[in-house]
């Protein structure tokens, strides 16, 4: 991080450099408007037959006119956004800060970019999983339904671009209220996603609980942010910081800085789906199709933790020497019990998707777990040691399990969404038998279980293997070396997050029951009924899990490229422990 | 690669070869096994090599053979003495603390002294008389058809077995070799798999002499505790026992005496001898008298330097006493029980089991002799000891040829009734459960059918009571002398003491019951009117017994009872035959010592007189008319006849008193034992595993079940109704509120 | 030194039998048929190679070591080193010592003959394949020198057997699979987190080699156990004496639920009672000595002062192991279960072996692995080829096999007298060794002698379950009619030439490592030796025992 | 001129009204109506901050959550139609097809 810091105005010079995948997504917007409306619309002049061709309606020319042809525009529009991304990384990457006058707006920094990662792979797998979903007919059908339902693709493209628009935007936001902005355009977007599937009483029913329940959270979040406003008189991350900083111990607490914290965090924590404010996600993966719940278990996921970062890393941030951050046991206990409830609720679901939400809940809880011991950072000046590595290790972990989240827990969405193309996937049951009728899903599912579940070598491992690590190197911190220099400490003598690490195992342990009993499941039982023989479904989809299969072992059995990349992300956050 | 490397030649003699007495039976077992399975029906397989029968003759001979030439050679020189070989079998070491390691090794070797000397020919003797009947017995019996290859080979590997305990030059392989043969007698006793009576004898056999083992392997880790160390070699060395504590080593020796106990039959561990009698009866006479029985005896026997050390003078008594006593007991309830048999096996059995009493107490009594005399400086008590001794292991051997040979003539016997049997009721064989061939209720009278088998009946019988100048006489003499001797020392020995005199007076009854029963009288019903003489290869081991047997008053008069037991004392050296049978005639019959001199006429009038006469007055009678025997029955036949016609009285009262019931139930002892498996054992064990299954594996299935059903309580939170989600974020608001502000 | 380890005996056999299964599970079912044959044999072919190099290897054909003996405490043959996680300090780091030699040996012998007991289980072309990787991750195990490596492949080896369990199994498999599975998981991420805490425990300031560039510490286990020891001598414990406490007892629970010992067994019975017989002979005759394998490997090499703080406990969990085991297979009336029950009694031996701290109960600890994993899977076979013909499991539903199958009556007598110790077949080495080391334990500690009761009680009613059921299967007896309702008057078939083959193949190393136990045992001696005095003396030398 | 204070006050009430209400509510609309007053709350909060503090930006961040609850109102809407057209309802305690 030689490099410093670049500031960049409205379209200055850099702008479209810095901004590049974003300016790529609104691009791919405009083309999805657009594109699929060209057709043969004159414009008569008025009085005059001239008749000006202005393309835009009409008869559409039938290349136009395909219906597939919006999930292409998405996809293309989403891989070159997730390459451009890549492309900035190499060679180092220049850190640029969008700023307005004295106000500072967009970071784009390795944390950033790396959330940009995520966001755009996700979102570009459900894009082309999604691709044979919505029904869709010839284009020379020129029946009613026919042009509805074609007409709908594109509707569901663009909102997945802008999902994928205010999630880059969450990334990179160094206001909170920008950062607010960014995740209620990905929210409004998400939860059209979760009803588009409007035939359907779950689907429906579905998208309208994400609604109230997501919307009654970003109001409180967004109460929350007021209050901090009013109290700070400024939104920004960085002067934020500086604020509660000075606000905080040894002067005493105020209050309202307080009640912001707690209500701003209810409004992440609906994100990340921490308990009790997950009641929504699994409804909501149970009615939308399972691309989208895949998204919602991923890429939203990871905006909320993007948000708790900013919130509770940055503006929170826990610096004192001599305590932890003040939101620590709160953190902790939320962290625990999402874990342990979504395990626990887990256990005994018999619909896979809900299933796979409490999945999704207690990886919410392991992240959550992780935060808190980046809270504890600087526990104790003798023992805690280089926290700040500590700190950025597990940073570096929670960046790695949201990076192969993606590969694991958007591939499984992907497979249920293949066996939803033959009938509702709403029970463990139709799940039977796969092992017979499509042996390599079955073994995709396989990977993607035992990876949730965290078995070597998958990369589902890799990562709760660092984040206990993570943990565990907080809560020892420089132990090692006070103990070889003749103290006599325990593991009491150690922060209590290392009991976080404890049950974070046993956690993972109770959730291989579940996870076993889909294989048991797609291995043990015959197909059932009427849903015998291989399934119908497009080579998009497949290849998108194939991604997934390959990323979920590849970062398993060689993880170091992508810890190294997930380090530097970590690092580029640039707080007080980072700096260290 | 140790084992092999250390090899260290003690003498270039033919004592080398005697690890070949163990190989060649040995190996022999996998070749008949191989051969008869693949050859199974094969006629030359069949008829000229008797389905492996002479394959194992010619190993035991080839054994008899080396065992004979080195018995000669250290008979002659006694120079062969001592560890012959001295393997490394085993490494290891031990850690004792601090900065050391002591490795440890064990080894394996052949040993030979004047105990294993004795052993080694009634091993391998009778072996190879027993291989001989054998290919007599069961190669006429339909009912082994295709399968003789089989008890061929396990007999081979008994063998084997039994000649490598005599021979090694540990307790260690002294123990594996007991355990082989251990798996053999389990594997020939349930030879007739197909009888549920074979599978459980055969199950009780292993499984009480395993007790017993157990006992056996806890004492010689204890006695390895001690000495570090169970090579005799170096257990036996003076220093070395000097060096150990006395109190440790007679809890270390008795512990293995349990396992004697066991492996020898004696009370309490006795109950599966009788029951062993199911194997064929070449099994009987080879595992359960003449050799096998004799692993516990030579066990004990061994223990003798122990007690014989100078540095444990005295301090192992109690051991010595424990010894006695549990030989005194039983040879009383054995040959309680042997009154009531009518079963001529199960007589010979319990027969057994008495007389190896009578061993036990003979060892005791001379072990309590060399720990307490001061026999090492003491010519006299050196006498008094070696001949103690030398008594109870000269019982061993007259025991085990005179056991042999009537085990073998009433397999003749039996062999013949089974046939007899077979030929009268011809055409319903195979069903002739309810014909019992081993029951003298279905013999009587056979002396003129089967002469020698009679006679060497006869002279067997006559060898166990002790009638004077046969067999066993001389050494039963020695230990009932040699028990009182010790009793006026030891007032605790008078309960041994007079168990043996007792026991004789016994022996005398119910041996004498059986050969009268069996042969003389009137045959009891046409199976054993019908009763023919037996083939040669049966008849061939009992002339030669018979003749081993009557001639003990040489081996007497050659000094057995002192170079047996003693290394020292050379072969025929201090006195001619001739001088050493008068010498020995003298020192019975014409004893010094008043005590002794009333004590053996005592003995020679309870076994000698009295026991018979009574069993003869009871059972006696004479030959069918017009039977002819040969001319030495005849006195015996008369006298009988003469006692039960003057004589004669009824004993129903006593044959249907509790006692006698208790008996014919051998004194509950068996139904107390299965009651004990049954009730505790196996009640135990099925709570143990139910509380396996119910309370471990069960909790854990707890844990499953309580997991689904706290899922389903956690997921019904999930109503439904986004109400109730609102609620819950108002909830988790507060909650994060409480938190909080808990810590600012 | 050439590496003759990474890509031989573990990639090799893992990513061979993963194409394999990915190219058949693309097969029609015809044509899986059609290939389980060739796949069997190439599958044979190369686990016999395996064997062929590990058996060079111990005739010394790629060094210069007297099979494996003479290798110092922390030092490793064929140790090879490369790097994989750099950041996190991880290296693929493998090597042989004598403690590991017979286990991956033990391995490579019974995977050609766990494939010829079991040459015509159904499905084929997948289950010969999943044997072989089995195999694979059993030997990474082994030959792992990386804590992570060693974990990994610790789990790795999970998945074969729960596919084996489901997939081949008996009636109440999924049960059984799922039981397996997350049990032994529990306790292996316990062991993770022991493991983790250990990790950073390393001194930060002073990082050893091949420390991670991330964390500033390592996973090399002979770095670690290195360091521990230097730490642990002069009286000192290594971490403190709670911390090393702690950690020893968790990765203790790791170890002892694989073992498995008493009470956290119960996942055993139910796994082998439904485990195909190829599951059951790599289940009972490898896997289960994982756990061994990885205390002497782990804790006892990391925290020795722990070990000797824990003796009375771990003695206890032996003794209990060993006495509760044996007396469940005494109420049991299923074959499978009962020889299940066995292990677990045998395993409590290695338990008390490990307890005595003497050279010569690890010595019989280790015989006691190699030995039961050669005797075990000759159980389990012979347990198969009894479900196989009889289609039943009970104890009793066949009788008077000695008539009806004479080769399985020898086999199953043989297997059952190995079991319960008869002198001259491997196990009863190992007891012996085992007995005399606890009781030279007992007297020179001061120890109570009624230690030695339970091993008493054990060898007799061992004995007695054997018998009792060979009573009930071998001979004829009791009121039930035979033969077996469950074969409906079918003919009643002897064993197929295969398994006889893969059951005389152990009968006789049985023999052999029964009669000439210093094959083994020579390495396994020096290995103990070799602990004890670069380890163990040193650190707890005055150790007051002694006479 | 109005102390921010009171106003902050009057918002806090709101909030607090709006919180209660969707909860309590069970008609789609009014919850929606209620989760506007949460919003609204959050807007005079703005508004009083940005006078509290004399910022510009407060305001902008107001009409920035006035836009917000606006789309929120029109997605909102939208969904209840639809959900209305599977449900013929919108009562919230009725639409419960999706527990557990």
């Amino acid at each position: 991080m030689s490099d410093p810091i670049i500031n960049v105005e409205l379209f200055d010079a850099n702008f479209t450099t810095a901004l590049c995948p974003e300016l790529i997504l609104v691009a791919g917007f405009f083309a999805l408007m657009i594109i699929p409306n060209l057709g043969k619309a004159t414009f008569r002049i008025p009085g005059t037959q001239i008749r000006v061709p202005y393309f835009l309606g009409g008869e559409r020319y039938p290349i136009f006119a395909n219906p597939r042809l919006p999930g292409w525009i998405a996809t293309i529009t989403l891989i070159v956004a997730f390459v451009s991304v890549l492309m900035s990384f190499d060679g180092g990457l220049q850190r640029y800060m969008i700023v307005s006058g004295s106000k500072e707006l967009l970071l784009i920094n390795g944390f950033s970019r790396l959330f940009e990662l995520i966001f755009f792979g996700a979102i570009a797998l459900a894009a082309i999983a999604s691709m044979n979903r919505l029904q869709s007919f010839d284009s020379s059908d020129k029946s009613t339904n026919a042009l509805y339902n074609n007409r709908r693709q594109a509707d569901f493209y663009i909102l997945l671009l802008t999902t994928a628009m205010g999630m880059a935007i969450v990334a990179l936001a160094q206001d909170l209220f920008v950062l607010f902005l960014g995740l209620e355009l990905a929210s409004f977007s998400s939860y059209v996603l979760v009803a588009f599937h409007k035939e359907s009483k779950e689907g429906t029913e579905g998208g309208m609980k994400y609604f109230i329940v997501g919307s009654v959270a970003s109001g409180i979040g967004l109460y929350g942010l007021s209050m901090l406003y009013l109290w700070a008189g400024t939104l920004q991350l960085g002067e934020l910081a500086v604020a509660f900083d000075a606000a905080m111990a040894p002067q005493g607490y105020p209050a309202l800085p307080l009640i912001a914290l707690g209500f701003i965090l209810v409004g992440f924590g609906f994100k990340v789906s921490a308990a009790p404010f997950h009641f929504a996600a699994p409804d909501a993966y149970a009615g939308a199709s399972s691309p989208v719940a895949g998204i919602l278990a991923t890429a939203s996921k990871a905006m909320g933790i993007v948000g708790l970062t900013r919130m509770l890393l940055i503006v929170a941030s826990p610096e004192s020497n001599d305590d932890s951050a003040i939101w620590l046991v709160a953190l902790g206990i939320l962290s625990v019990v999402t874990m342990t409830w979504g395990n626990i609720a887990a256990l005994g679901s018999d619909n896979p998707k809900r299933m796979l939400a409490y999945s999704s809940v207690a990886h919410a809880g392991y992240m959550l777990a992780g935060l808190t011991a980046i809270g504890a950072w600087n526990w104790d000046p003798e023992l805690a040691g280089h926290g700040g590595d500590a700190a950025i290790m597990v940073m570096t972990a929670i960046l790695f399990h949201l990076v192969v989240l993606v590969c694991f827990k958007l591939g499984a969405f992907l497979v249920l969404s293949i066996l939803e193309s033959e009938g509702e996937v709403s029970k463990m049951s139709n799940l039977r038998g796969l092992s017979k009728r499509e042996p390599l899903l079955a073994v995709s599912m396989f990977i993607f279980m035992i990876s949730l579940a965290g078995v070597p070598p998958m990369s589902g491992f890799m990562s709760k293997l660092l984040m206990v690590m993570g943990i565990v190197k907080v809560a020892i911190g420089n132990m090692g070396d006070a103990i070889f220099n003749g103290d006599i400490l325990s593991i009491g003598d150690a922060h209590w997050v290392w009991w976080l690490a404890l049950i974070m195992v046993l956690n993972s342990a109770i959730s291989m029951f579940y996870y076993l009993r889909v294989i048991v499941t797609m291995y043990f039982h015959e197909p059932e009924g009427d849903r015998q023989g291989p399934l119908p479904s497009g080579w998009q989809v497949r290849t998108a899990i194939f991604a997934c299969v390959i990323a979920s072992v590849f970062f398993g059995i060689n993880a170091d490229g992508l810890i190294e990349l997930c380090e530097m992300a970590a690092n580029s956050l640039n707080y007080s422990w980072a700096s260290q | 690669m140790s084992g092999s490397s250390s090899s260290e030649v003690v003498h270039s003699s033919m004592a080398e070869y005697a690890p070949l007495i163990i190989l060649l039976p040995m190996l022999a077992m996998p070749v008949i096994l191989f051969l008869g399975k693949v050859f199974n029906t094969n006629p030359t397989w069949k008829n000229t090599l008797k389905e492996g029968g002479i394959i194992a003759l010619v190993a035991m001979g080839a054994s008899l053979f080396i065992s004979l030439v080195i018995i000669k050679d250290y008979i002659g020189s006694f120079s062969n003495s001592g560890d012959i070989y001295s393997l490394t079998w085993l490494n290891t070491a031990i850690w004792e603390g601090g900065s050391a390691i002591t490795p440890i090794k064990f080894g394996f070797g052949i040993y030979i002294d004047h105990i294993t000397v004795m052993l080694l020919f009634v091993a391998a003797f009778l072996c190879f008389l027993i291989n001989i009947f054998a290919i007599g017995y069961m190669n006429t019996d339909p009912i082994n058809d295709n399968r003789n290859h089989r008890f061929y080979a396990e007999f081979v590997l008994f063998c084997a077995g039994m000649l490598g305990m005599v021979l090694s030059d540990s307790f260690l392989w002294l123990f594996i070799f007991w355990e082989i043969m251990g798996l053999c007698s389990y594997l020939l006793i349930g030879f007739y798999y197909e009888r549920p009576s074979a599978a459980s004898a055969a199950k009780k056999a292993f499984m009480t002499t395993r007790i017993g083992d157990v006992f056996l392997m806890i004492g010689l880790i204890m006695l390895w505790d001690l000495f570090g160390s169970l090579d005799y070699a170096i257990v036996f060395d003076t220093a070395n026992i000097a060096a150990v504590d006395s109190g440790s080593l007679q809890m270390a020796l008795g512990m293995m005496f349990i396992g004697a106990v066991g492996k020898s039959a004696q009370f309490p561990l006795h109950v599966w001898l009788p029951d062993a009698m199911e194997g064929p009866t070449p099994v009987s006479a080879l595992i359960h008298a003449a050799t096998m029985v004799n692993a516990g005896l030579y066990l004990v026997a061994r223990m003798f330097p122990f007690f014989g050390a100078e540095s444990m003078s005295g301090e192992l008594i109690d051991l010595a006493f424990i010894i006695a006593s549990i030989g005194g007991i039983t040879a009383v309830m054995a040959a309680g029980i042997a009154f009531v048999q009518d079963d001529l096996k199960k007589v010979l059995a319990y027969s057994t089991m008495s007389q190896l009493g009578y061993v036990f107490t003979g060892l005791g009594v001379a072990l309590w002799l060399a720990n307490s005399l001061d026999w090492h400086h003491d010519p006299a008590a050196h006498t008094i000891v070696v001949v103690a001794f030398g008594a109870a292991l000269f019982h061993l051997f007259n025991h085990a040829m005179a056991k042999g040979m009537l085990f073998m003539a009433s397999g003749s016997v039996i062999h013949e009734v089974h046939h007899a049997h077979h030929h009268l009721h011809h055409d319903d064989h195979g069903d002739d459960d309810e014909f019992d061939a081993q029951s003298m209720k279905n013999m009587g009278g056979l002396a003129s059918k089967m002469p020698i088998t009679a006679t060497a009946m006869l002279v067997g019988s006559a060898s166990i009571m002790g009638l004077p100048l046969i067999g066993g006489f001389w050494s039963k003499e020695g230990i009932i002398a040699n028990a009182w001797r010790v009793a006026l020392e030891d007032p605790r020995f008078f309960f041994p003491a007079a168990c043996v005199l007792l026991g004789a007076g016994m022996t005398g009854f119910y041996m004498t019951r059986m050969w009268v029963k069996t042969f003389a009288g009137k045959p009891s019903n046409e199976v054993a009117a019908h009763v023919g003489p037996t083939n040669s290869w049966i008849k061939t081991p009992l002339f030669i017994l018979t003749f081993v047997t009557l001639s003990s008053i040489l081996l007497a008069g050659m000094g057995f009872t002192h170079w047996a037991p003693d290394s020292e004392y050379s072969f025929l050296s201090d006195k001619g035959l001739v001088d050493g049978i008068m010498y020995e005639l003298g020192h019975a019959f014409a004893n010094h010592d008043a005590f002794f001199f009333i004590l053996t006429y005592v003995a020679i009038a309870l076994s000698a007189i009295i026991g018979p006469f009574m069993a003869m007055s009871l059972f006696g009678g004479k030959l069918e008319e017009g039977e002819d025997c040969k001319a030495w029955f005849k006195p015996v036949i008369a006298l009988n006849n003469w006692v039960y016609n003057k004589y004669n009285w009824d004993n129903s009262g006593i044959a249907t008193s509790g006692l006698a019931v208790a008996l014919q139930n051998r004194l509950y002892i068996d139904k107390y034992y299965d009651l004990a498996m049954v009730k505790i054992v196996a009640g135990f064990s099925n709570k143990v595993a139910e509380a396996d299954t119910k309370i471990i594996d069960g909790a854990v299935k707890q844990i499953e079940d309580k997991s689904q059903k706290i899922s389903t309580v956690v997921r019904s939170l999930t109503t439904g109704s986004a109400r109730d989600y609102i609620l819950w974020v108002a909830i988790g608001t507060l909650l994060i509120f409480f938190f909080i502000w808990g810590v600012a | 030194m050439e590496d003759y380890i990474s890509v031989p005996l573990v990639g090799f056999p893992i990513i061979a039998s993963l194409i394999i299964m990915a190219t058949v599970s693309n097969l029609s079912e015809e044509m899986r048929e059609k290939m389980a044959n060739p796949i069997r044999w190439a599958i044979l072919l190369f686990s016999l190679g395996l064997l062929g190099l590990t058996t060079a290897m111990f005739y010394n054909f790629f060094g210069d070591l007297n099979g494996f003996e003479g290798i110092a405490f922390n030092n490793y043959e064929f140790h090879k080193r490369y790097i994989w996680v750099e950041s996190l300090g991880i290296y693929w780091s493998v090597g042989l010592d004598a403690l590991s030699f017979p286990m991956v040996w033990l391995t490579t012998l019974l995977l050609p003959i766990t494939i010829i007991a079991t040459w015509d289980e159904k499905n084929g072309a997948f289950y010969h394949p999943l044997i072989l990787l089995m195999g694979g991750a059993l030997i990474g195990v082994f030959v792992a020198l990386d804590l992570f490596m060693f974990y990994v492949f610790w789990e790795l080896t999970l998945i074969p057997m729960f596919f084996l369990i489901l997939k081949w199994g008996g009636e109440d498999r999924k049960y059984a699979a799922q039981k397996f599975f997350i049990y032994t998981f529990t306790a292996s991420v316990v062991m993770l987190l022991g493991l983790v805490t250990l990790y950073f425990l390393q001194n930060p300031l002073e990082p050893l080699l091949y420390s991670g560039t991330m964390t500033g510490r390592t996973f090399d286990i002979p770095e670690i156990v290195n360091y521990a020891t230097i730490h642990n001598s002069g009286g000192n414990w290594f971490l403190g004496a709670s911390m090393q406490k702690i950690i020893f007892a968790m990765l203790m629970l790791g170890f002892l639920v694989k073992l498995p010992a008493v009470p956290f067994h119960t996942w055993l019975p139910d796994a082998h009672v439904q485990a195909p017989t190829g599951g059951s002979m790599l289940l009972a005759g490898v896997m289960l000595k994982m756990g061994a394998y990885g205390m002497f490997r782990l804790p006892i090499a990391l925290f020795p002062h722990a070990l000797e703080y824990f003796q009375l406990v771990l003695m206890a969990i032996g003794m209990v192991s060993l006495v509760w085991g044996s007396i469940v297979c005494l109420g049991q009336t299923n074959l499978k279960k009962m020889v299940a029950y066995s292990s677990v009694s045998h395993m409590g031996v290695i338990c008390i072996g490990i307890a005595t701290m003497q050279p010569m109960g690890w010595a019989a600890a280790l015989f006691m692995m190699f030995a039961h994993g050669i005797i075990s899977p000759h159980l389990f076979a012979v347990c198969g080829a009894f479900k196989h013909h009889y289609h039943s499991m009970e104890i009793g539903s066949m009788r008077g096999m000695a008539k009806h199958s004479p080769w399985l009556a020898t086999s199953m007598m043989f297997a059952w007298m190995a079991s319960l110790g008869l002198p001259l077949l491997a196990g009863f080495v190992a007891e012996l060794m085992v007995l005399i080391a606890l009781w030279h334990f007992l007297v020179a500690e001061g120890w109570s002698v009624l230690w030695m009761v339970g091993p008493a009680l054990v060898l007799a009613v061992t004995a007695a379950y054997y018998l009792w059921s060979m009573q009930r299967t071998i001979f004829e007896g009791g009121d039930e009619t035979q033969p077996p309702a469950s074969m409906d008057g079918q003919p009643i078939p002897d064993i197929a030439n295969h398994e006889k083959l893969a059951m005389f193949v152990l009968a006789m190393l049985t023999i052999l490592f029964g009669v000439m136990p210093w094959i083994a045992l020579d390495m396994m001696n020096d290995w103990s030796v070799q602990i004890f005095e670069g380890l163990i003396m040193p650190i707890l030398g005055n150790f007051n025992g002694g006479v | 001129m109005i102390d921010p204070a009171w106003v902050s006050g009057l918002s806090a009430l709101l909030f607090i009204i709006g919180l209660i209400g969707v909860f309590t509510r069970k008609n789609a609309i009014i919850v929606l109506m209620c989760i506007e007053l949460m919003l609204n709350a959050a807007n005079m909060q703005f508004a009083a901050a940005a006078v509290h503090h004399g910022d510009a930006t407060g305001w902008v961040y107001a009409l920035f959550a006035i836009a917000i609850a606006a789309s929120e109102v029109a997605i909102g809407l939208a969904i209840f139609l639809a959900v209305y057209g599977k449900h013929e309802t919108i009562t919230l305690d009725d639409i419960n097809v999706l527990s557990n």
